[in-house]
């Protein structure tokens, strides 16, 4: 037989609450409880608030840079509501929603793009790694933390995010391979904004999905509508479960946008129509959902308004916080170098100086 | 001041100019990388590029930046010239292997048969208020590599002159841009095209004194310590750091006695360490005093709250001339 | 619609002559002349005599480290056969066969492994990059090559090969990507002889095939029997011509087996079994062609032993060519540092010294 | 000679023994690499350990050094020790990001919440008639990059020692293993588990006239060198090439008055020049000369029938004795 079929697949996208509001009710009914659902979009009320407010922050100075996560809440919220507490959620810079969710304090990410390292000392007990600032090398942590989980037989799992343009790094590569391979108990999640900075994903790769980015290293690979909370939910529930059971890694495309710039030194006019930015903006996943919940009776304007409120002192809050911090001290970026620092570190520090005759002043004759 | 032969120009805009130069009078000049082409760069340093020259030889490339050195490699053995952009000097690790075990090789290994003309233009260094890993001075790593070349400006004349100089050069050079004084100043810059030579450096100011010798955005700090100073110092910027020119360095030390090196980069085997040993060695029996290093420390740069405090400032420079003088 | 498909697609297998000896006349026929077959038998009998011989140089400390092409002669044979002479070739080290066709001078291998750069010096007009030592990175380059051939209109190609083993790195995944985004004119070839050294394709990748490699970046993937030349040569000549005509890249996984130890270091006896080793002898590709070029009437025993007596005496020639290099200057390996050396280099030529001292013997006071 | 306490080794078997011995009484400890399980390793430096310990804790991995560095970097994060292994130094560099970018930073990344107790086992440097980039000496690469130690034994009972004490340790550590000497000599190395600090240099003969500084293989050239040598050398060998030892060198050179520093490593900003610097600047009125480099030339370590060309031997190392001697 001269031409046979060596390989045979096919990918599903996934679709519970679309844009139009139309719900699936045999993927979607009991999927996420119905009394779980205000308290989840009383934290998007929140989370979106304090993304608009980091903005603003940024353009009066008391921040720096600042990438918004304004249009991508679901998927990583949906992982957090599949994980369990010792799971591990390594992220990238747009999954705040779901890195508060895991437990995350909200002053750590601000911390974090205020210059301050502190928001990166995560805290004990929440398993999350700090905003990974070089693109595509974070799943790599992932598969050995899960794989520290496999060897220690605890069940935990982990679960990585990044972006389109992430997939075309080769670490991205090496860490879906390694997961695969070593049958590693990790969840790979793309969420597909269609840009990276101001590259379309169509640079990003000539396929015609990113979900099949994953087909390399023979796992599941599904896509799904990122702005879909159901959707997202159904396919983490089921990738963390695979994982969790011992079947290895899945892929999942999220396929969402960026509805603000890349970052705050971003101007997205520069080469985004506005006719694109209004198709996602009716896209916007916080009022499909928010619509849906009101049809079903589980929200109203009240508490809308109400939750709008508590944010917004909670907001000002965490700002606050997040501001009032101590000054580093001067030499603080010396303390973490090493467990112990060697004798010329010490020196450098204390003396501040790298001359020799600045840290030695008996040396000037 | 603009006139009809030159036009006032910041160091940034002195890129810009100096690569559309050479992609007019030379169509094997092609530019890759991320957002170098609509969006003309995170620092606009390819603005207008793609409009005028098209998106064939202004490339957006995927999000990755061996494959960008390596098809670059490709491109560069095959006839072109591409200029490869990194977005940040932090963003050169995953470039490395390419750098280091094929640009900085192919000529040698192939002992002439093929080779690498290719200018990777990247910015560098700390002060910008930038997140992690955007404010870091890896120049002694490339340095390091025997078959680079690495070529830092200070000045947005020198970058104009340098830039065409190292596009035009037939061997691998790593252009590091001082991202910090991209903005910091403008001063005429010539309008045609012209080159300065790789591998010579700059004396800024002469002195009698002391030299102190710096590279990119350090050349600012230490001309500024250097007017504080009392003392007669004759100020060196490097412009090229691998090859180093030694004959201006030594020359100077031999004159002056003295000498103090400025860097952003950690003080362990940074080139201020390569100028210390070279200067002991050929000077020796000028030394008045040890030459001394400021540099940055032997510690990660901090996230921004603390980067000042680990840039090395007009504070420790001058401090290190005095103590240099005084020794 | 809740579920849907988003993607969905299909690998084929080619085989046109297999290890049984039964030859599809639909695909086959004509596929090579038969008048180009004596040749091409002749270039086989004599690449495989150098092999052998090249290991018992080794052997007999006259070369150094050499791994050995035996059993996997014919996918870069194949490239060859489909490639034009200003086509190039990007290949790791075991497609002697290939490159020898398109023209290297053999010699200029056997340099290589012999530890001199000269056999680097592919001659002029000769498009061949030299043998690549570092796992994977050989791919860019030639998407880099083939980049400029689009550049500069000319029509010509890049076809590169690699391991299985090559595809586990990150630059394997760059260049794929690079040449499909960028519709680049490249045939990536994967030879998968089933081991890294000793590492088995099995830990390289948990997919099915490593055809599906390329499925991640939207490019026409095929598998084939790499011990069959006609199948080869079918895969090639369909890839090459969608290269030429301007539709970019395709993935080729060519299934085939490395008789030999990994190099002249290594003892594939630690880690292969016997049966394994014996199956595939069976289907080693030479005797196979050779059977069914003498059933057709190509070939006869007594071609066979004139063309390895040539085979011998050229084989010969070429190791005391190899061998009979006038030793390379002490200094040799400076010259072609950069077009022009700078001074200290110079210096350090000229006084093979890096201390100042011996540099500058007037400083010894 | 082998007594009940210990067993004359080679370089290659002591550091087999050494990760053995850690396997046994930490079971956090899992090898991970290429061809490190059923092969034992292209040294054979972990020959016998998948067999004692089993597949999942000596992980054949894909051919991926910056997955393999990248996810011990989480198996560090997450309470084990891995011990990746990278093949030949020549292939570190697709690991550079992940060893410069993360391992070393992840510490003082999160204030100490993350720590990346890892040891990468690496064979470095030439003299073994292999091919292309398998004979380099990237360690000043790594000793630039603050947040990682480096670590290179010269003998069978420092390799046990420094290995046991590196994979103890808290911090990231690069485990450069001189594969030139790996089977060139054999000594008693105790069958007991022990620790050498990390940090501290190791005089190996003391003397007065003159200090030679070395590590790795150079120790033995370096050896032979001060052996044929009229003068009273003092030799010594790193151990740990970062953090430097500076007391140790230090006094050393302030009581023979010359130093010359051996590496196989390029010239231009290899450790010789850090030392050099150091030993300047702290020991300048104590100097009769000027620190001489006895490096590797400033180009691409040579295909083998050119290495002994370029690696330091006792010829230039001698004379750079004599030289300094002299001056
Ligand atoms: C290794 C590396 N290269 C370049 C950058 C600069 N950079 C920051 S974000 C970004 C685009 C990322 O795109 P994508 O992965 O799609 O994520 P998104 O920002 O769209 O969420 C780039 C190029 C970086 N941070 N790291
Ligand atoms: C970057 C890199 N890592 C490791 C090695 C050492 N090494 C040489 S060949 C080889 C296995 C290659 O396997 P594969 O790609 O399947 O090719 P094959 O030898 O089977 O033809 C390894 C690990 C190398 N040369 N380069
Ligand atoms: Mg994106
Ligand atoms: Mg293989």
């Amino acid at each position: 037989m001269p031409i046979t079929t060596a390989y045979e697949t096919k990918i599903d996208h996934v679709s519970i609450l679309d844009e139009h509001g139309a719900f699936d009710r045999e993927l979607g009914e009991g999927l996420i409880p119905n009394d779980q659902l205000p308290a989840i979009m009383e934290h998007l009320v929140f989370c979106r608030l304090l993304d608009e407010t980091a903005f603003k922050l940024q353009r009066s100075g008391r921040m720096g840079t600042y990438p918004q996560n304004t249009g991508q809440e679901m998927p990583s919220l949906a992982a957090a509501l599949a994980m369990e507490k010792a799971d591990w959620l390594v992220t990238c810079y747009r999954e705040n929603t779901g890195l508060f969710w895991h437990g995350l304090p909200p002053e750590c990410i601000l911390l974090h793009w205020m210059g301050d390292e502190r928001g990166n000392h995560i805290p004990a007990g929440v398993n999350a790694t700090p905003i990974a600032i070089p693109i595509g090398t974070q799943m790599l942590h992932a598969a050995g933390l899960a794989w520290a989980e496999k060897v220690k037989k605890t069940g935990a799992i982990a679960v990585t995010f990044f972006g389109d343009g992430a997939t075309s790094e080769g670490d991205f590569h090496e860490a879906a391979n390694f997961a695969a391979s070593l049958k590693l108990p990790v969840v790979f999640c793309c969420q597909n904004n269609g840009w990276a900075i101001s590259v379309p994903s169509s640079v990003q790769s000539a396929g015609e999905t990113f979900a099949q980015r994953g087909l390399s290293y023979g796992m599941p690979c599904v896509r799904a509508d990122g702005n879909d909370l159901f959707a997202m939910t159904k396919v983490m529930k089921d990738a963390v479960a695979r994982a969790r059971s011992g079947d290895g890694p899945t892929f999942i495309e999220a396929v969402t946008y960026r509805l603000r710039d890349h970052t705050t030194a971003d101007d997205a006019r520069r080469y985004r129509d506005d006719a694109e930015l209004a198709t996602w903006e009716a896209r916007d996943p916080l009022p499909r959902l928010k619509r849906w919940m009101e049809e079903k009776g589980l929200w109203d304007a009240t508490q809308h308004e109400k939750v709008t409120k508590a944010g917004e002192a909670r907001v000002a809050e965490i700002i606050s916080n997040a501001e009032d911090i101590s000054p580093p001290d001067r030499t603080e970026f010396f303390d973490h170098m090493y467990a112990e620092l060697p004798a010329s570190l010490i020196r450098q520090r204390d003396t501040k100086r790298t001359t020799s005759l600045g840290q030695f002043p008996e040396d000037l004759v | 001041m603009t006139t009809e032969n030159e036009t006032e120009m910041t160091l940034v805009q002195a890129i810009t100019d100096a690569l559309a130069c050479e992609m007019r009078q030379d169509d094997r000049v092609i530019i890759l990388g991320e957002d170098v082409g609509l969006n003309g760069g995170v620092f606009r340093a390819t603005e207008g590029l793609q409009a005028e020259f098209g998106a064939d030889r202004v490339v957006d490339s995927p999000l990755a930046e061996s494959g960008i050195i390596g098809s670059a490699i490709g491109l560069a053995m095959n006839g072109l010239r591409p200029i490869p952009e990194i977005q940040f000097e932090g963003f050169m690790g995953p470039a490395y292997d390419q750098l280091c075990s094929h640009a900085a090789r192919f000529r040698t290994r192939t002992r002439g048969r093929f080779t690498v003309p290719m200018t990777v233009r990247v910015p560098h260094g700390g002060g910008i208020h930038a997140p992690e890993l955007h404010s870091d001075a890896p120049e002694a790593i490339y340095s390091h590599q025997p078959g680079l070349k690495v070529v830092m400006p200070a000045t947005p004349y020198d970058a104009k002159g340098l830039l065409i100089a190292s596009i035009r050069d037939p061997d691998p050079v790593i252009f590091f841009e001082p991202k910090r004084i991209y903005r910091a100043f403008r001063e005429p810059v010539p309008n045609q095209s012209y080159t300065l030579p790789i591998g010579k450096a700059r004396v800024v100011t002469e002195g009698t004194d002391l030299t102190v010798v710096a590279w990119g955005a350090m050349v600012v700090e230490a001309a500024k310590a250097a007017e504080q100073s009392d003392a007669s110092v004759e100020l060196i910027d490097l412009r090229t750091i691998s090859p180093l020119d030694e004959d201006t360095i030594l020359a100077s030390v031999e004159k002056t006695g003295r000498c103090v090196v400025c860097q952003e980069a950690p003080l362990t085997l940074g080139l201020a360490s390569e100028i210390s040993a070279l200067v002991t060695e050929r000077c020796f029996l000028h030394l008045e005093a040890p030459v001394q290093r400021v540099a940055g420390f032997d510690t990660i740069m901090p996230y921004y709250k603390l980067e000042m405090e680990y840039l090395p400032g007009t504070d420790r420079i001058g401090a290190a001339i005095d103590e240099t003088l005084r020794y």
